[in-house]
């Protein structure tokens, strides 16, 4: 049984790791801005959740859990929104001007 | 031990780093990154020399907190003059 | 409570003060300052009585904790810290103040007061923090585009000096595991402490303005509201200054490297200041350059005093010191009024016609005198004390060198001087006679100050001779 | 395995800082500096520094980061003037020779520190089980008084030089909501890194640094106005944890004889009373350095 739990939490570390890795190589490989965001935003989220989830596994205790499963909303709304704010500044670059020109 | 050495050698590198820079760049915003890097390289070096059979010393932990503090402050100095000088150009 | 920690909380609480309440802080600046006097006088009754004081802070011995040290020679720097603020405080009161000098002054005299009393090299170093940003704030009170490059180009040669500080902190701890002052004897003792040792030197070098390191200081020194200048150049340089002795004296024999150092930078800081105030074309820069030369001087007198465990010449550099504080204060608060009466402060546009030299030019001729080191001021007794001990010693070349730079202080100061005396016509149309204020009051009382110190020079002697703690 | 992570790590630090220190862009070069302080504060974990590593990912590269990124347009590049080789060569050999005298310093026999064993038996009476803690709020609290003197005049020459930044537009729509996601959270781990400083790695800095973090935020979508700012309110509290720091000290003096000694068995009171004056002032000192005055005179 325990190894079984073991397996499985350090799968899914492996698995969160690799969309981490994924998403790098997109950030380094694509060609243009909104294409790499939306590889970042989206495999970044879903990289982390899963390392969370395996190390949640691993650890089998309620407080850890819990930072855990808060690190991971942090991630997830953080992450949507720098996505959407960089994505709003590159096709509406009149907001940004206005705020370092006046 | 492998590690010690590491991050020992990564301290003085970091601190050879930005003296060079500092020396040869005469652009503000690059003097504060590097006075950043090498307070960062002060850190490790104070880290390491802690580091023994029983944890971390805790007197330079603080050490090193009162530093990142310190400098925080004299970075926002710095960014404030640096941004007046600027607009004190343009105009 | 005992005076060590009211000299400096009480500083710290009045700089938040001034800030609460900004329309009181002058008077409150005036409060603390006088304050400050008291309880210095007060201590250093005590420390005559009594030998040198230390108190544990928190109960905590060092190395743990940190100790303050109040002996004789922390006891004169507390001394002319307070003679010079309260100067500084008539002056500043009597001219419109700018928001934020107050503050800024408050947390330079608490700051100072601390650096002067702690026994550990790491709280010497948040010390020299507040110091070096309090100052640069000062700097750039002025608010000129020339004043905030001058504080920029201050606080990052004062943030590299103190990181250089903290680096060689980090490796005294390396070395001998401990960051008191107690570990400089110990550091003094192995080759890689003496790298600790010279870098913390070289950082203070910097903050102290120390030949070839002084690049950032005149024009910091010279662009700033005079009263800010007063206070840099007679207090805030004499920090890294008294730190360098402290440094000499812990070090004991084994710091000879530290001062051989500290001699040979001193010589040249003392040409080569000299000769710039030889070629400045404006007073201020002038003044600020004769500021490089008497570092070097008092560096000197430092490196040349050998070990001051074994013999008193080291007391010669704190004289200097403390004549140099009132007198350069004195200075820079006369230049100040002298520029505000001609509309400028071009050497070559000194001399006139129908306005006779006034109280400004009077105190700056006493504090040229003063620097110089005629008789009978501390000055003198400064450098006749070395002079004696290097004659003693038969190190002549010290003494050539040191009469050298005192024959090029008086050319230089006589440049000024001798056009104030001298008539001519105007060069400005605005130039006018000013009315009296407290600011003539503080320069003359500084510059007669600075003279009548030699006549009581027995007193900072006396304190001086107090063994260390 | 640790080893070699240590390794990979140390030469990523090493890279990263040489990136940010050399590439051309500007927000690269921040960017570069921000990924160096992250890999940093990595490194103080392996370095068994966990408080250390909260206030460099805190403070460090968090809200240094958000400085630089903030100046990093508006101050203009400085016209690159190409050194000549021999300054360069004269430069990179004096960097080595540093490096190297200070491998050599750490490395060449030196004496154990001295404090651990001093901390460890002194540890029950200081109020504070986390040592890091007890050295800065009892052991070495001058220092820390110190600090946030440096804070207080740091703050002081901010609002007196600082240009007047124009209202920055509110980021849109997906911000405010992001933003009430946020301000409980900042409020919620600041208290506990606050609590939490007295057993486990945390305490005031990293509190006050998180809560400022969370009010930046909140200012930069415009939830916050640049009215707040303007009020004197958030500069009083700002520079309370100075006043509230010297007077704790002095009152301490008064009861127990010793400057910042803190009655006996009462430490623990003590430390958490000034740490939490500390946290609030912390995190109104981090704001308006980052905000500077919204008006200047």
């Amino acid at each position: 049984m325990t190894a079984f739990v073991e397996a499985l939490g350090l799968a899914m570390m492996l698995a969160g790791t690799a969309f981490l890795v994924v998403a790098a190589i997109g950030v380094w490989r694509l060609p243009d801005l909104l294409s790499r965001l939306h590889v970042l935003t989206k495999a970044d989220t879903a990289g982390v959740a899963l390392i969370a989830i395996g190390a949640a596994i691993h650890v089998q205790d309620v407080a850890a859990t819990l930072s855990l499963a808060l690190c991971t909303l942090l991630v997830a709304v953080s992450g949507a929104t720098t996505g959407h704010l960089i994505a709003r500044d590159q096709f509406n670059p009149s907001v940004a001007d206005a705020e370092e020109g006046a | 031990m492998i590690s010690e050495y590491a991050f020992l050698a990564t301290g003085a590198g970091l601190v050879g780093l930005a003296l060079l820079r500092l020396a040869t760049s005469a652009d503000l915003l690059m003097r504060v990154l590097g006075l950043n890097v090498l307070a960062v390289g002060i850190a490790m070096l104070l880290l390491v020399s802690g580091m023994g059979a029983s944890g971390t010393d805790a007197v330079p932990q603080a050490f090193v907190l009162t530093g990142i503090v310190v400098l925080v402050g004299v970075t926002a100095v710095l960014l404030a003059l640096a941004e007046r000088i600027a607009e004190d150009r343009d105009e | 409570m005992s005076e060590l920690s009211l000299l400096v909380l009480l500083p710290f609480l009045a700089a938040t003060l001034t800030v609460a309440v900004p329309g009181r802080a002058a008077s409150l600046g005036l409060v603390a300052t006088a304050a400050n006097a008291l309880l210095v006088v007060s201590l250093c009754r005590e420390i005559i009585a009594r030998g040198a004081v230390e108190q544990v802070i928190g109960g905590w011995a060092a190395p743990l904790g940190i100790t303050f040290v109040g002996d004789g020679l922390a006891a004169v720097m507390l001394a002319m810290t307070a003679i010079v603020s309260l100067a500084i405080t008539a002056q500043a009161m009597s001219t419109p103040g700018r928001a934020g000098f107050w503050p800024l002054w408050m947390a330079t005299l608490g700051a100072l007061n601390g650096l002067f009393l702690s026994g550990d090299l790491f709280n010497l170093y948040v010390a020299f923090e507040i110091l070096g940003l309090a100052a640069v704030g000062l700097t750039a009170l002025a608010g000129t585009p020339m004043a905030l490059r001058a504080a920029f180009d201050y606080l990052t040669a004062g943030l590299a000096g103190s990181l250089l500080i903290l680096l060689g902190i980090a490796l005294s701890y390396s070395v001998t595991g401990r960051v008191d002052l107690e570990t400089v004897v110990v550091l003094t003792e192995s080759s890689n402490g003496r790298i600790a040792l010279a870098l913390i030197a070289a950082g203070l070098a910097v903050k102290a303005a120390l030949f070839p390191l002084h690049f950032w200081m005149p024009a910091a020194h010279s662009s700033a509201v005079p009263v800010a200048s007063a206070l840099l150049s007679a207090l805030v340089v004499k920090g890294a200054l008294y730190l360098a002795l402290r440094l000499s004296i812990e070090g004991g024999a084994g710091a000879e490297f530290l001062r051989s150092a500290l001699a040979v930078l001193g010589t040249g800081g003392m040409l080569w200041g000299a000769w710039n105030a030889l070629r400045a074309e404006r007073l201020k820069l002038l003044v600020a350059h004769s500021t490089v030369a008497q570092i070097g001087l008092i560096a000197l007198a430092i490196g040349v005093a050998g070990d001051p465990l074994q013999n008193g010449l080291w007391t010669a550099a704190a004289l200097l010191m403390l004549s140099h504080a009132l007198a350069k204060a004195a200075m820079f608060l006369a230049v100040g009024r002298i520029a505000e009466a001609l509309g400028h402060d071009r050497i070559s546009g000194l001399n006139r016609e129908e306005l006779r030299p006034g109280a400004a030019e009077f105190a700056f001729a006493i504090a040229a005198i003063s620097l110089v080191g005629l008789p009978p001021t501390a000055g003198f007794i400064g450098k006749w004390i070395l002079i004696e001990g290097l004659v003693d010693e038969g190190a002549v070349h010290w003494i050539a060198l040191l009469l050298l730079g005192t024959a090029l202080s008086a050319a230089y100061l006589s440049r000024v001087v001798s056009r104030c005396l001298r008539g001519g016509p105007h060069v400005s149309a605005t130039a006018q006679r000013l009315p009296w204020r407290s600011g003539d009051v503080a320069a003359l009382g500084l510059a007669t100050g600075a003279l009548l110190l030699g006549l009581a020079a027995a007193l900072p002697l006396t304190l001086l001779e107090v063994p260390f703690a | 395995m640790l080893p070699v992570f240590d390794v990979v790590l140390a030469a990523a630090i090493l890279v990263s800082a040489a990136l940010a220190l050399w590439v051309r862009d500007r927000i690269a070069a921040v960017s570069g500096f921000l990924v160096t302080g992250l890999l940093v504060s990595l490194s103080w974990l392996r370095l068994g520094a966990p408080d250390v590593a909260l206030a460099e990912a805190a403070i460090g590269a968090g809200l240094t980061g958000a400085l630089l990124l903030r100046s990093a347009h508006r101050i203009p590049c400085a016209p690159s003037k190409a050194l000549p080789p021999s300054l360069w060569c004269a430069a990179g050999a004096l960097a080595i020779a540093i490096s190297g005298a200070i491998v050599w310093t750490v490395t060449s026999f030196g004496a154990a520190p001295v404090y651990p064993s001093l901390v460890a038996d002194n540890l029950p009476e200081s109020g504070a089980q986390n040592p890091v803690t007890a050295v800065l709020l009892n052991f070495r609290a001058w220092d820390t008084l110190l600090e946030i003197a440096v804070l207080f005049v740091a703050l002081t020459v901010v609002i007196m030089v600082a240009p007047a930044r124009p209202r920055t537009a509110p980021l849109g729509p997906l911000v405010q909501p992001f933003a009430r996601v946020l301000l409980p959270l900042t409020v919620l781990i600041g208290g506990h890194l606050l609590w939490q400083g007295g057993h486990a790695p945390g305490g005031a800095f990293q509190a006050g640094a998180v809560l400022a973090g969370g009010a930046i935020a909140l200012g930069l979508s415009g939830v916050i106005g640049s009215k707040l700012t303007r009020q004197n309110g958030l500069a009083l509290l700002a520079i309370a944890g100075l006043a509230i720091f010297a007077l704790a000290a002095l009152a301490a003096e008064v009861l127990t004889g010793a400057l910042l000694g803190y009655p006996a068995g009462e430490a623990k009171t003590w430390i958490i009373a000034i740490e939490s004056a500390l946290t609030l002032s912390i995190a109104a000192t981090l704001f308006l350095l980052f905000f500077g005055p919204a008006e200047r005179h």
